[in-house]
Parts: structure tokens; C-alpha cells; sequence
């Protein structure tokens, strides 16, 4: 046995490295320096470019196709859809429906923030997508990571690493993509509009009973949207219950934090070059940033139409919090209001309206997927 | 082609109407939730009808508004400037902000009506 | 394509409800009812009664038979009992065997309160049910969630369902249903007995041999009791050990806590209208009613037998405590003793009993199940 | 049926004398174990085997115990009143009513007894 | 049915107990005694020693090559090497490596305490082991739980229990093993040589780099490390980046803890007398120890040769930090030289070298493995 | 048996001759990493590069350090003693170390060569 005959097979690493590799180890440095550098959501950006390092180091064995670690993760998280899930349970738990409950209104405003889903759809049918990775792009509109990757894996898994970029990236980028068009598409004296804040109580009792009665109503008439919802009611109810405190820690931190981590490295892990490298990548993140944009200005609009129906008591702002994207979105509506007027408090509205859009988002993803799976015959 | 478009188009139109649709149900749940929970302990909503209105404003509990609104804003800036991807709830401003800001957006709004 | 016609197809999910489903929907409500409003064991019977209102959402695919969510945590965590023995480490963790390694004697009260487990059996073959089937009922007198979902896995796991449900809300029924058998099968003079407490010290040799012989002699001698009896002592041994806090206190809190949600989560999950609402079922609740009430006044005749025995130094109450349903029949029976006479501490006692009780139902439970399994030839 | 029934009969005697038997060992096994260690640490038990009384009960120390008891009673009874499903294990309690209580039966022994 | 025939079916358990299992549960019960008693890497001897006894409970089906829980778990952690991996990620977000990257030439060290790894392979080929099987002997040079079980998984998973208890044995043993080779190997002037610390100001920008560039380079030239050297980058970078505290914290705490308690357990599970007790597991404990010495007396000849040529400024006790076993031979160096000379610290430098030592076994045992397997036609 | 020997000699040069490459692969991967972040930072090291001389020992700052290397000798022995399997990492002992130690080994420098 000559050794000196095993040097090159020691470097064959080396030798099937490919120009796409280097291309996406580029990509994945680009999404790290993001999450690290400006913090644009950094649990998830982070493993996400790590993960795509991983992927790209050829005879490594790591990506999501792999027998390796990422697969094994792949097959038992993402395959099954337990991480996104597990997330929304966790998510579920940190958001307060009380805003929300005080001014059942604003519940409108999360269903406006949802035309971006349907309005990509058109638009990546137009660009000579089928419906099934069309519909799948168009859940990027939910600007929600979860829902996103729950539709796409169900209806185009083959698009998961782009689609689960875009959605996660975007949602990150809600403090630079926004502010322009709010300033566009609102006036200055609109922006300036009060809102009363005179909230019903909510009792303890209306708390403990909303996340199980939304999960009856949407479960019952939307059953594609059950797991969704159902694990963000979930957590929901874990928390404001007061009775399972436990749980609702287990759900806020260790469960919310290991899916997070596994589910980012595993999506990484699906960014290989051969499969990530094609132009439709770049279609689906174009399409992605459109659909942010369709959200918000369907948000606005309607947040318009709203304040003029209202007799100008409401701030179309909050419009564009009805987007999901929480609670980033609801944030950076108030403090746009309150750049105008520093007097100007319009937090509780717009967590209310985000909360709404969060809801929103989910339910617009089921019926998706319910629409979609029935006219392709999959349901 | 033209057919895949119409029916996207279809999609969107179905797809939007069941998306408001739904959450128009759900704000009549939400409404009738809020209701019959209210009914149920009606003599303490009915106490805080008679007394809606806020404490006259003094000049020296003014102070003392104008403090607890700049840390709420100066949290709420912090929180997002460090853009958390998964925040903690918002609970905690959200009382700062109910015992605070109350009585006094309803003073604003007077305000903002002159 | 016409979209109309896709409406009723949209539907489906409300055309295809039961009324076997809307009778299971408001049995997982008066289950999470009861864990909210009066905190019977929530951290289980909130996650069973979401779960249950789950399984009854048509076509949501979220029954533990589905591919879905709970289907593969029911393949991950239950089908392989993996749940239930993680949630033995952390009670393991958790139990003190002081005041038991304290008082020896002790020990035997927890043999007493294991007949309901038999007597049960008993009364199932009497009402028709198959050996495997009464055995697994009869594990409900275990009083004991993880031993009776352990047994009935392997025996009946048909039955889950409904006997993890029986074992998990009588478990908390203990404050109900234990003082009237008390004040009827205990004079007066009897419940003010007072207790000597003069307990050898402990060393710390001791607490650390005892979990390990414990598992070595039971398991070598009931090995079907060995996963349940091993666990529960590995968590007690990672406790009083000293030098792995680590791992103790993740045995208390992550491992238990997301091992308690899933395997409440997926418990519920399999309470399904079709294979839950069965007449069988209204009987598995009543005879799991029956082994709680044989369990209580077994223990306490047995504590009288030990009363006159002892000359009357022993409180027959501490008879009650030898159930299991740790801790709570072992601080309510000291409870109780303080009732009649204010200055009567017998919590030291009953809290020795309750331990007691928990290793006896461990060790019926496995005996129960080599039993059985022989006789049945499946072992 | 009438086999099926004899046959439980049959499993419950067996079932519950094996239980009686294992715990009965059991016994004999707590026993031996408690013994062995304290062999090994022979000197001070001894040395406690000497002083076994209670301190002598004054007055002004059985404020003091009897406050500990109510500290005692109210934990216990807060315990119950929440009724946790996983508590807490009881060794904080057991702790403070071994520090407090033990002296305390030992003379109430000869209360009941009298 | 006769039940008085039952009974010797119920003692089948005792009647399989073999003196080879009574051997087992003495040595499993050893390994619980050094853990406690001497706090021996006790986070992992303990689960070892526990699953060794329940492996050797005959019919209990705790086994890891049973359909039990030990089973489950071996299968789904070590099979698949999830827990190793899931450890390091939690010891990257552990380790600190500014000593090293102020003292950059330090490295060296971290290669010479690898000699162990090979020298044992040597031996073990000389003892007539197939060259699979000396390789992963080998890897027990690695000192370093992980590597060891991960090379042994990939080339003789047959010989995974006793490599991985020797592994972890031996790291608790380093302040027994190693000061007399220091003594041997050194004179007392070189333990007295003092050494600078002027160390460079590392950048955070150097720390986010450092765990990046570390995996992208010997991914790129060991794919066969990437999967070791990767997760403990992984780690480090969590932590380092300050931007996912979520993260590290996860990987800091439930996810290695939970990792370690399952491994721990399943390792110990595969202690069965049958399989465990041959010849070859003496030979195996006895090479894995000879590796050791190798090791040490590699890294300090090493560290001899370094002093010289630097003219005495480097003291050669440092050279025994080189061998990984990370923090506990880093901080012995540190006391051995101290134990000569009150006023010595060597700290930084032993903590540099150490990590170094970390680095090299990883990139080792990636070697080996790639080497090995290259041989051998697998890889 | 005799190919066998040969066979694994050549496997540990192999072995070792890469562990050996890569780690001065490293070596110099690392000082790059620090030199190029270092340039980029230019003005503060040259800052420092001026004045690297610790500040002169007085009999008073004498007993403050030597309070400190004891901390953090106990420190290092305490985190010995126990043999943490999955320490805390040596972060914290660092940071001391290196405030308190830096000027302490310069001074130390001299002391030794002479
Ligand atoms: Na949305
Ligand atoms: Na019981
Ligand atoms: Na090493």
C-alpha cells in the first residue's frame, strides 16, 4: 500500500470544491455578518448562514440531504413540520392578545396585511412558476417564518431553502423596508392622528377562552390551517392559563430555543449550490420583497380606508402593522408616529392591529394551502 | 398560460374573501366573547362606567405622566433598535403604558379634536 | 376550473363534524376547565384537553393516528414509553426517601395501597373485559400516571386514552375523594393519635446506596418493573448524588417539563370521538373510580391493623398516604390529623407512607404486568 | 367467565403477596442499609445515643417553637390549597420540622400518652 | 391454569443472572463510586455506571441493543452521533479562546499531544487488532469524549462502550496521571521558567472570524472533521457573536445536559457482560491509558524542544496542556508550576496550549478517520 | 502481521506530518486573522505600543496585587479540587488575571532573568 498514493485522495475535499460553493460559503458569510454586524434576526440568520457553510463544504456530509447530522435533524424536524410548530408554540406564549381584545376592530387590519400572499401568487404564475411552487412563494407574503415553511413544505419542498431565506430575511428587514413606503403613502396630517385608547377590561376569563375558541372556529372551517394556529393558541393559552407555569417556561425558552437553533442549521443545510444556485432563487427572493411590499401597501390602503370610514379616528399607520412580522412591525408603527408628534401613542393600536396580522398570516396561510391542495387534488 | 393566470387571479379573489371573511367571524367572536364574559361580572364594568373620567390634571402629577411616557418611549426604542427576533412579550410596557398613558391620551384627544 | 365549486369542498372539515365530536370537544373542555379554574394536575389535564379538542377537529390531522404533529410525537414518545419513563427521572429528582429511610416500617403501608390495582382487575373481568384489558384498567389503581400509561402501552394500549385520562384526574381528585372514606373508616380518637418521630439519622451513604439497591433488587427480581423503577431511582440518584446538579436539575425542569406537555398533548390526541366514545370507556372511568376508593380503604385498614398491632402508636391515616398520588394524599392526610387536633404532626409519617406508596405502585405495576404477560404469553 | 374470574382471583392473591413480599424485603434491605452506614460511622451516634433528650422546655423557647410550627402548618397547608402537580420536593419543610419539631414530639408523646 | 407454575417464570429474571453480570454491575457500581465519591467526570461516569447495572439486569430489556428505552436512545444519539455532536456544540459555547489567539504559536502544542492517538495504533496493530479496530483504540489519544465516540461509531461500533469508558475514565484522571511524567520529564529549573504575557488585543471581529474560518479551512481540507470541528465552532460562535444569548445559553445548558445524561446512559447501556467482558476490553482499557502517557510525553518533549529554541522563555510544563482534556489539564499545568514557584503564573499559556490541544484532537481524529478510512475503502 | 506494522508506521507519519501541517496551517491563519482585524483598529494598538511599560511598583499597589494573584490562585485551585467535568468556562479567572496580572508578569520578567 503506497500512502504517497493517498495524499490526493485526502484533498479530493478540496478538489470537488466548485465555484458555486464558493458562491454560497459567500452567501452564508453575508447572512452571518447580517445577523452579527446589524442584528437583523440573529437566532435565526445566524445558524441559517452557518448551516449553508456547512452544506458547501464538499464530502463534509452535512447538508439536509445527507445521512449525517443535518439530515437527521432535517428528516426529524423539518420533514415532519415539528420545528416550525414547536416555535409557534413558543411564540404563542410571548404575545399578549389583550391589545387586540380591547379593540376588536383592529382585527380588520389583519386581514388587508395578507394580500401580498395572493397578489406574489399572480405574480409567480406570471413569471411561469406552477401553481404548487407559486402558491409556496406567495406564503413568503405571510412574513412569517413558520407559516411560510409550513405551506412550502407541504406544497413545494424542493423550494424550502429560498423560500425560508426570504421569509426570515425580510422579516428582519421591516425597519428599512417600511418606513419609505408609510411616508409614501400616508400624509404628514394623517400620520399626526391621535387614537382614543379607552379599552374594555378584559377579563381573565376572555383570555383563557380566546385561544381555545379560535382554535374551535379556525379548526373547524379551515382544517389546513389546524396545526398552525392550534400550536400558536397552544402556547397562548399555556401562558395566560396562570396554571402551568412550568409549561409555558418549557415553551418560551427550551422548546422555543432548540427548535430555533435545529431549525435554522437544518435550513442552512439545504442552501448546497447544485440545488440552491439556479435563477429561480433569485426570482424567489425578488418575489419575496415584493410580497413585503404588496403587504404593506395593502395594509395602508386599507388603513386609510378605515380611518376615512371612522371619520378620521384612525391612524393609517397601523395598517401597516397588520403585516404579522411581530412584533417588529407594531414597534416600528408606533415610533413612526411618534417621530411626527412626540405626544403621539399609538403602541397599544398597533400591537393590536400586529397581533391581528399574526393572525391573520396563519389563516391565510391555511386557506392557501386548503385552495391550493384541493384544485391540484393533494388534500 | 392564460388559463393559470385567470385562476390565480380566482385564487386571490377566493383567497382574500375566506381571509376576511374569517376575520370578520372572528371579530363577532371576539366581540361576543368580550360580552358574555362582560355580562357575567357586570356590577364592576358598571362601577367604572360611573368614573371613566380621568383625575384632573395637575401640574404636579404632570411631572410625573411625562416621566413614566419617556421611559415607556425610551423602551420602546430600546427594544427596537436591538430588533429581538423573539422578543419578550410586550406585557411589561403594555401596564407601564395602561397605568400611565390612560388618563392622559384621553385628555389628548380633546387636544387633538380642538 | 370553477371556484365555486370548490366552496363545499372548502367546507368539508365542517360537514364532516360529528356530534361524537361535539361530545369530545366539551369533554376536553370540562378538562381544561378543571385544570384552570380549579388546578386539578393542569400541567396534565390542560395539554389532554387541548389535545382532545384536537383530535376532534375533522380532517385537521392532528390525531395521534395521523402523520401529523401528534402522530409523530405519539410514534416518538409514547409508542416507545419514552415519555413516561423521562417523566420518571424528573419525579425521581424530585422525591425526597428521607422520611421513609427514616421510619422503615413505613414501607409496608405501601404494599396495603396497591389492592385497587387487583380488586379492579377483578371487577373488569367480572364486566367482560379481556384479561390484557382488565389488567390495564386495573393499573389505573396504581394511582400513578406514568405506571398505568407504561402498562397499558404494553397490554391494551387501545385503552390509552381513557385510562391515562382516569389516572391523571383522580390523581387529582385526591382532596376530594380520600376524607369521606377517612372520617368513615377512622374514629374520631383514631385521627388524633400522635406519632412518635425519633428517626435515625441519615447518612449520606445511605441516600445514595438506597436508589441504586433499590433498582438492583427489584429489577433483578420483577425485571418487567425495571424501566420504571430504574428511572425513577436514576433521578433520585442524580439528586442526592451531589456532584451532577446539572444533569439533576435538568431532570426537574426541561426533561420532565416538555416530556409532561408532549405526553399530555398526544394523550389527548388519541381521545378521537369514534375510538374514544365507546361504552367501554364510561366503564374504564367508573372501575377507575372504584380502584381509587379500594386503593384508600385497603390502606386504611391496613393502617388500623398496624394501629392495634403497634398498641396504638400508629395513626391509621397514614394508610391513606400508602396510594402513591405523590405528594398529595401524604400532605392531605396530614392535613387531616391536624384537623381534629391542631398540635398533631404526622406529616413526617404520611409523607414516608406517600413514597412508600409510590415504590409499591411502581413494583404492582410490574408485577402486575409479568404476571399477566406470562399468563398471557406475551413476555 | 367463571374460569376468567377464578383466574383473577388467582392473579390478585399472587400480585398482591408478591407486593407484600418485595416490600417486605424491602424492609429488611432499608434496614440492613441504614444499619451498615451507621457502622461505619459508628462514633457519633454513639455520641447521640448519649444525649437523646430534649433541650428543657422554658418558656421563653417555646415561643419560638411554636412559631416554627405555625411556619410549618402554613407551608404544608399552602402546598395543598395550590395542589401541584409536580411540586417542589418536601425537603424544605421536612428541614425546617426537623430543626423544630423533633424536641417538640418527643414531649408531646408524653402529653398523649398521659 | 396453574399460578403456583408461574412462579419460576416470574424468577426467570434471577435464574439468567450470570456471574458476567455480576462482574458488570461490581464494575458499573466502581464507576458510581469514583463519580461520587471522587467526582471523577461525574456527569458522565454516573450515567455510565447506571446504565452498565441496568444492562446487566437480565429480561429488562435496558440494554442498548433492546427495543426499550436504552434502544430508543442509542438509536436515535449515537447511531445517528446527534449526542456527541449536541456536546460539543454546548463545550464550543464553553470555551474562550483569546489565550490562543493572543499567543498564536502556542498551537504547536496542541499538534504534539496527538502522538498518543498514533503510537497507540501502533500498538494495538502489534496486539493483532485489525487496523479498524486500532484506529478507533487510537482515538482514545484523542482524550476526548466525543472524538473517540465519534471515530469509534464510524469504524467499530462494537468497541464503543469500552473506548468510550476509557476515554471519559481517563480524562477524570489527569491530576493522577499526568504530575508524574511532569516530575519525570522536567527538571525543576524548567517548571521554575516564567513566561511573558504580553498578548496581542484580540478584536471581537477576531473572535466572530476565528470559529468561521476555523471550520470553513479544515472542513476544506478534512471533510471528514467537518461534522466534530464544525458543532464546536458552532458553539463558540454562538457565544462569541453576543447577538444569540438564546442560543448560547440553550447549547450551554438543556442541550448538552440533556446530550450528556442520554449518552451517558445509552454508553453505559452497551456494558452488557456478554459483550463487554473479553480479553479485548482489558487490552482496550490498558492501550487507552498507555495513549495517555503517550500523549503527555509527546506534549512535554514537545514542550522541551520549545523552550530550548526559544532560548528558555517558554516552560515546557506547558507542553501537557497540549493533549486536550479541556479545562483540567490546561489548569493543572498551571498549578504544577505554580507548586515550584508561589509567584508563577502560567495560566494563560497552559489555557492556550489547552484549547490548542482541543483543536489538534478534533483535526486528529478527523484525520485518523479520513486516513482510516481511505485505507480500509469505506469513506 | 509485519505489513500490518509497516502499514500503521506509515499511518502515524502520515497522521502526525498533517496534524503537524494543519496546525501550522492554523498558526498562520490565526495571525493573520489578528493582523488584519489589527490593522483595521491601526490607531489604538499604536496607542498602546507606546506605552506598554507597566506603571512603576510602589510598596502600596504591591499589596493590592498580591491580594489579587491570590483570588485568583484559590480561584484556579478551587476550580481544580472540584474537577468540573462541563466547567464554566476559565472567562471569568481571565479577565481578573489579566487585570490584575499584566504590569505583575512584566515586573516578574525581569526578576527571572536575572
Ligand atoms: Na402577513
Ligand atoms: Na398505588
Ligand atoms: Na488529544
Amino acid at each position: 500500500m503506497d500512502l504517497g498514493a493517498l495524499l490526493p485522495e485526502l484533498l479530493k475535499g478540496l478538489a470537488n470544491f466548485t465555484p458555486g460553493n464558493a458562491v454560497m460559503i459567500a452567501a452564508g458569510l453575508v447572512l452571518i455578518f447580517l445577523a452579527v454586524r446589524y442584528e437583523f434576526e440573529p437566532v435565526l440568520l445566524l445558524p441559517i448562514g452557518f448551516g449553508c457553510l456547512l452544506a458547501n463544504i464538499p464530502l463534509a456530509g452535512m447538508t439536509a440531504a445527507s445521512e449525517g447530522m443535518m439530515g437527521v435533524l432535517y428528516n426529524a424536524g423539518i420533514k415532519t413540520e415539528l420545528f416550525p410548530l414547536l416555535i409557534f408554540v413558543g411564540v404563542g406564549a410571548m404575545i399578549d392578545f389583550r391589545p387586540l381584545l380591547a379593540q376588536p376592530r383592529m382585527v380588520l387590519l389583519g386581514a388587508a396585511g395578507q394580500f401580498g400572499i395572493f397578489g406574489t401568487l399572480v405574480l409567480a404564475i406570471l413569471l411561469g412558476f406552477p401553481l404548487n411552487e407559486a402558491a409556496s412563494i406567495g406564503a413568503i407574503g405571510a412574513i412569517d417564518g413558520p407559516t411560510s415553511i409550513f405551506v412550502a413544505t407541504k406544497l413545494a419542498p424542493e423550494l424550502l431553502a429560498p423560500i425560508a431565506v426570504a421569509a426570515y430575511s425580510y422579516m428582519s428587514l421591516v425597519p428599512i423596508i417600511q418606513p419609505p413606503l408609510m411616508k409614501l403613502l400616508t400624509t404628514k396630517k394623517e400620520r399626526r392622528i391621535r387614537m382614543d385608547y379607552a379599552p374594555r377590561p378584559i377579563s381573565q376569563r376572555t383570555l383563557v377562552a380566546f385561544p381555545i375558541v379560535i382554535t374551535l372556529v379556525v379548526g373547524l372551517l379551515v382544517p389546513e390551517a389546524t396545526p398552525l394556529i392550534s400550536m400558536l393558541m397552544l402556547g397562548n393559552l399555556l401562558k395566560v392559563s396562570g396554571v402551568v407555569d412550568r409549561l409555558s417556561k418549557a415553551a418560551q425558552n427550551e422548546i422555543i430555543n432548540i427548535a430555533t437553533l435545529f431549525l435554522g442549521l437544518t435550513i442552512g443545510a439545504t442552501m448546497q449550490a447544485e440545488a440552491f444556485l439556479r435563477p429561480q432563487t433569485l426570482m424567489i427572493l425578488a418575489l419575496g420583497l415584493l410580497a413585503f411590499v404588496l403587504d404593506t401597501v395593502a395594509g395602508l390602503l386599507f388603513g386609510k380606508l378605515m380611518s376615512v370610514v371612522s371619520g378620521g379616528k384612525i391612524n393609517p399607520l397601523i395598517g401597516a402593522a397588520g403585516i404579522s412580522a411581530f412584533p417588529m412591525a407594531g414597534r416600528l408603527v408606533a415610533k413612526m408616529a411618534q417621530k411626527e408628534d412626540y405626544d403621539n401613542f399609538i403602541l397599544m393600536h398597533a400591537m393590536g392591529a400586529n397581533t391581528a396580522g399574526q393572525l391573520g398570516s396563519v389563516m391565510a396561510g391555511g386557506i392557501l394551502l386548503a385552495v391550493v391542495s384541493k384544485i391540484l387534488g393533494i388534500g | 398560460m392564460t388559463e393559470n393566470i385567470l385562476l390565480s387571479l380566482q385564487i386571490t379573489l377566493l383567497g382574500m374573501g375566506i381571509v376576511f371573511g374569517l376575520i370578520i367571524l372572528l371579530w363577532g367572536v371576539m366581540a361576543a366573547l368580550t360580552a358574555l364574559t362582560r355580562e357575567k361580572e357586570a356590577p364592576a364594568p358598571q362601577a367604572e362606567a360611573d368614573a371613566p373620567q380621568p383625575a384632573p390634571i395637575t401640574s404636579s402629577n404632570f411631572k410625573a405622566r411625562a416621566a413614566a411616557a419617556a421611559v415607556a418611549v425610551a423602551l420602546a426604542e430600546q427594544s427596537l433598535s436591538t430588533a429581538h427576533p423573539l422578543p419578550t412579550p410586550p406585557t411589561a410596557i403594555v401596564s407601564a403604558w395602561q397605568l400611565g398613558m390612560r388618563t392622559r391620551q384621553m385628555s389628548q384627544k380633546g387636544k387633538t379634536r380642538r
